[in-house]
């Protein structure tokens, strides 16, 4: 039993750090990587493939630099903190995701080293009108062409789905709406024909989109896992993503809790610091309990997001979603509180941490999704440890 | 003891709920209802049509437009107009300076004035917060020094809302910086195109141009603009912020807000069936619901014990009011977030100056979190619930 | 809409306060009324009697005094205040209560006399093993004997079951076990054959028995209300019961919070009071709005108690209990913290009120229960005021 | 970074798993699990079976008795004790006194007394809080004056747990009234025979006798009881304060009663089935669950960094352990409150001296609002939770 970090995952925290305090250190900065038409710096996206950082999760046969969960707690934990726009998310660890859990080899080796460069990104598409967070529920459909396949359909709030060269989209290939069986992974080109992408901002300063498919073909070399069993692979993305905001939200929430504390400190009212009213200090108390509540259960994540036992890790995952959650809502609603007006206002860092934050609770499944998911597995008691 | 209406009273509300629903334009009222902000011409349309029927200030005294209403229907008028999502009258102009300028204006001040703020033909804004002066507004440091028959104004504002849509302003100002703290103060009333103003806009986190910050440099203001007297304007705060207290817990606000998401979750697809299917869910609602039919009957119990009371005698009831009522309007917004799901990430595509079209079904679902963002600010206003509770404390346990 | 109580209400408040206060005004009084083989104190069961208090909700042809809903709100409001062991609430709100609504003219002429001159207690038998809060779910059964019934089965924590010389018993004439029709009420005498009553004390200092029923006998005219229906009548009689417990945790609720803040106004700790704590002072308030939220539900029991549309009613006072249960806890909780250790013990009045407010969540359904309820019935919405 | 344990830190835990189920006595680990009250003799029985095994005082120095276990070796023994509700070691033996004798006792103390403390053949109880010293344990005001060879006591301690059982009494007295509060306390042993000392039983509000109050009247104590030096009490007390905090959550405890609870719910009849058919309770179960796990890595993380940390700098997730971990206990016993539901009502009839035999079927649910009512002191004893975060803001917050 172990929390420390080892040499190089130290070493990877310092550079990625720092990299995020030099392109983030600022609203103004924030504002500026943002204001492009892809909602990012594509500067900042050559820097992190420099770094090393987009071939964390792939293996050095497949171009990357085999890193694991801990390895992309901490990259993520240091992106929430700086609020990066860049799509790590989207094309690391769901669309690349997707590719290196269920693509072929051949698929990999087209894909893999363009993520891990830099030159291509990826974004998953699998959020329809009707699914809300059901994985299992996909309309959209698909005929048989050639040895491929026609896709017809429309996805919902695809992050980063507007500056995606590649996306990995959910579709049915055989049963009926809500079935478990019947789901294929196609990866499609952003530019195929019959794809037509309209992004828009998002509330926590990011980029997303609606994306029609229309027609769209896609060869069979484009299948991601097997025909028809896409869904295990599809959830599997989506533990990892967990994981992945698991992180994000601790390095947020470490943030905002420390800009909350700064700020009790130095603003004055009644002739002292609002920080000497013990309501205030206790309130800083409780938010700084659910900071190591979170973060806990991101190291969890970052551990159990591997364990084989697949029934196990959903419902740890599951867990570790309704715990951030939980967080995220008592961390960034009390932050704001404890701030009054000023935690209310756009020239704030703070009330940009708590956008991201309230996001973060509906992503991948809000609290309701989660805790009945952890009921269906069964509750906790069998998913615990290795221990 | 009986919580019924009389008969009277019943017949008042189905006149003021036909009212709204039929006169006041339905495309404000859904702006309302989706916790979009609204124009200029919004609230000065919405207004005026109230006030063309004698309703948009039913509390001032009769001779400057009032009604004499009692409790329980100046009660059911705010609730039924926060029911049918109808904007209440502007605040500033209503509730706070019309009010004062009754009580304690010089005649030609109410005569300059009063007709003008019923009908909105001034639009008023409020000068009390500073950067240093939120929840210690005693410690505001915007100064007035007397010159001949002008005060000069020096200093700076903050947290005003709607300034930029407003001709007047008024203030509360240090006129005798030797005083202590409240003993200085004065009520003054600035024309917002006098030389020397500026108006700097504050974005809050939903997006919105809401607040603003108001700078005085140098500002002539005539000594006629004084509201009473001199070195007295902590009063005549303290008499603005005490009146008309009972709308404050916004219940009817809450209820249609609960109404639209019934609706809203029973339109949303989830599993086989819709969000509402889901008792989960339904039983968070109907947790909200209780609580608001409990604050609802505390309310009336305050309505009821208007003029009853001894006036000395801090009504317990009326002080849980602004803290429960601001927690469940934010419990709504987050049962509306919760509903909106995933596809609350969306930002806002209509409201202010921020256009986005979004080729969405859930057209509202853009404005779920936007509205759950701006919500957090009903406990921070108007004295934040860590001050109520002071307050509470201190004037009603005596602790 | 007026809130006063009228003059005869002010005159009943005054008198039964007056009485509770002589009685109850000490634990060590409050343990003198319990100490004797009944659990209450026969005196005070006559003083109640002598003010009129048990005939309070029968109609003067009734032989009571045609008090409503609001005059049985200010007796058990009183009786919280002093944590009265007299069974008002078993006798005159229960048993008297399905004699009242049910019973025909014949029994009622039988037995409200005595419960209005204190000669006859009564007491409600309706849960069983098996049925948790639900009333319709009886397994007591019967069979025809004569013109009467043949009573076999087992009835559990029977409020005061030990002193009562009738029982309201639910006993199953028809249907399966859960079934809403076939359930009928009889009055059943305490010391009929095959009665056996087995009393015990109770977690608030109260008593309640376990009842069985074997082999007992009871006439045509013991039955209350009419055969096989008698399930309204007795959820009826929940309403009534759920109405007056709700104002007695209100005065409960009031007096405790009352000790509470006398408490914070006089422990000194650090060289001070420690109500100068602000976070101590907070949780006063918190203490003060769910006492306030619970006594605005205690009014509205009391109106929408004999409210006609049995949904909306229903709806209502399940809204009642979810309320008064959760200010219960709170109250409750933060009291017991407020005070440290003191509010611990067995000596501390507080201790007392603390541990009955906890059994209140529990009688007649708790929230979980009533939430259920208020959703099944489609919500509030519905069950307004007249208004 | 990995949660995982060693194979041999398993091959431990399976060892002491299997002992505590195997060793220690059925009917002992039934009350703890049921939250009944023991015995002296249970107390005893279940502490020298551990003895026996050299395992009631594994964290004191290895030459009276302790193991060289690693801090994740103590975690598992303690964690699995409460997993199989087996009885603590008493806390003032073998959590309090003993370590501070060991540390800070003189060679004639060790040998007089170590031995026994850890195998109970001497009772010791806390003579620590007083009834004008709770929160403020620094204002204490017992005090001993010394004549000759003698300390001569005077004074109230109060909540003395189990005092009733005991044999002896540290306390901490004050031997220089003139001293600032803290400056002037000494740690002293008493023998619970000598004359002057009356223990007087406080029933707490389940009905058990758990704690006293002790009165000291002239009480003779030899001056070689004083442990360390005159006036240093404060420290060795801050000593025994902080010594073993990893247990502190309880962790174990509430994983017990949880597991305790689903197959509780699984047996009481609810509806057509069982409690544990209904989704809304499970789910309540899991939301505490969930917190429990993530409480439980807190607390490996706290013990994986046990020798590793600055240890002047505070650990941030060290301070939540007592705070978080006494909502979950009480968390547990709210949901087992509600699995005995109506039958919750009848009292007590088998802790203490309470007898009431109950002709039921849920024969532990007579226990069940005991256990709530009981548990309701975590929040409040060895600091309360509102002191912790008084401790968190200004130690580890700097606020």
């Amino acid at each position: 039993m172990d929390f420390d970090l080892s040499s190089e995952q130290t070493q990877l925290k310092d550079g990625v750090e720092r990299l995020v305090a030099a392109t983030y250190g600022s609203l103004e900065q924030r504002k500026a990587q943002g204001t492009g038409p892809l909602g990012f710096s594509e500067k900042s996206w050559a820097q992190f493939a420099e770094m090393g950082l987009l071939g964390i999760p792939f293996t050095e046969e497949e171009g990357g630099f085999g890193g694991g969960p801990v390895e992309t707690l901490v990259v993520m934990e240091a992106l929430g903190r700086g609020l990066a726009l860049e799509p790590y998310l989207a094309t690391v660890v769901l669309g690349g995701g997707a590719v290196r859990l269920g693509g072929s080899d051949e698929l990999k080796q087209r894909i893999i080293p363009g993520i891990v460069e830099g030159s291509s990104r990826l974004a998953l598409a699998f959020t329809e009108k009707q699914s809300r967070y059901d994985l299992n529920d996909v309309a959209t459909t698909t005929r048989k062409a050639g040895d491929g396949f026609v896709l017809e359909g429309a996805k919902s709030v695809v992050i980063n789905g507007d500056s995606a060269q590649h996306l990995v989209v959910s579709a049915r290939t055989s049963g009926n709406r809500r079935d478990r069986e019947g789901i294929s992974l196609f990866l499609v080109a952003a530019d195929a024909p019959g794809v037509k992408i309209h992004g828009y901002a998002t509330q926590d300063g990011g980029r997303a989109a609606e994306i029609a498919l229309s027609g769209v073909q896609v060869g069979a070399a484009e299948l991601i896992g097997p025909l028809d069993r896409g869904l295990p692979i599809l959830e599997r993305v989506c533990e990892f993503a967990i994981a992945a905001l698991a992180a994000e939200a601790v390095g947020i929430m470490e943030a905002l809790h420390g800009l909350t504390v700064e700020y009790l400190k130095t603003r004055q009212q009644f002739g002292a610091p609002i920080g000497n009213f013990q309501v205030l200090q206790h309130r800083a108390v409780d938010m700084l309990i659910a900071l190591e509540q979170a973060r806990s259960m991101a190291a969890y994540a970052a551990m159990m997001v591997e364990h084989d036992d697949a029934a196990e890790r959903g419902a740890a995952l599951s867990a570790v979603k309704v715990q951030i959650n939980r967080s995220c809502r008592i961390v960034g609603q009390e932050a704001v509180q404890l701030h009054g007006g000023i935690g209310m206002t756009m020239e704030y860092l703070g009330a940009h941490y708590f956008k991201r934050l309230t996001m973060i609770e509906s992503l991948f499944g809000d609290t309701a999704h989660h805790l009945r998911r952890v009921d269906v597995a069964g509750g906790l008691a069998a998913g615990g440890l290795a221990a | 003891m009986d919580l019924r209406f009389t008969p009277e009273e019943i017949a008042f509300r189905d006149e003021v709920r036909q009212f709204f629903r039929t006169e006041v334009p339905a495309e404000i009222r859904k702006k309302v209802s989706e916790g979009r902000g609204m124009t200029r011409e919004d609230y000065i349309t919405s207004q005026r049509v109230l006030n063309a029927k004698g309703w948009a200030v039913p509390h001032w005294p009769r001779e400057w437009g009032g009604q004499d209403w009692t409790p329980i229907q100046r009660y059911i008028f705010t609730e039924e107009m926060l029911l049918a999502a109808v904007p209440l009258p502007l605040q500033f102009n209503c509730y706070m300076v019309g009010p004062v300028i009754a009580a304690f204006g010089n005649q030609a001040q109410k005569e300059k004035h009063l007709a003008k703020i019923a009908n909105l033909d001034e639009w008023w804004c409020q000068g009390f917060s500073e950067p240093g002066a939120g929840s210690d507004l005693a410690s505001l440091k915007t100064k007035a020094v007397r010159e001949g028959d002008h005060y000069i104004v020096n200093g700076q504002k903050t947290w005003t809302t709607l300034g930029q849509y407003a001709d007047w302003i008024f203030c509360l100002v240090r006129t005798d910086p030797a005083a202590k703290k409240q003993a200085g103060i004065s009520f003054i009333l600035i024309d917002m195109k006098t030389p020397g103003i500026t108006v700097r806009p504050i974005i809050t986190l939903e997006g919105r141009h809401e607040v603003n910050e108001v700078f005085f440099d140098n500002v002539k203001v005539p000594v006629e603009n004084l509201v009473g007297e001199e070195n007295k304007g902590w009063d005549y705060a303290k008499f603005l912020l005490a009146n008309e207290r009972t709308g404050i817990a916004r219940i009817g606000l809450s209820k249609e807000r609960l109404a639209r998401i019934k609706r809203l979750a029973k339109e949303m697809p989830a599993g086989e069936g819709t969000l509402w299917d889901d008792r989960d869910f339904r039983e968070r609602v109907a947790e909200v619901e209780i609580e608001l039919k409990a604050l609802e009957i505390t309310q009336m119990r305050v309505v009821a014990a208007q003029g009853k009371r001894d006036p000395n005698k801090p009504d317990p009831a009326s002080s849980i009011l602004k803290i429960k009522g601001s927690q469940l309007q934010q419990a709504t917004t987050e049962l509306l977030l919760e509903v909106a799901g995933p596809f609350a990430l969306a930002a806002p595509v209509r409201s202010g100056d921020l256009t986005n079209d979004w080729p969405f079904d859930y057209d509202w679902a853009d404005a779920a979190a936007a509205s759950y963002f701006n919500n957090r600010k009903v406990s921070i206003y108007g004295g934040s619930n860590e001050i109520q509770k002071n307050i509470i404390a201190k004037a009603v346990l005596g602790l």
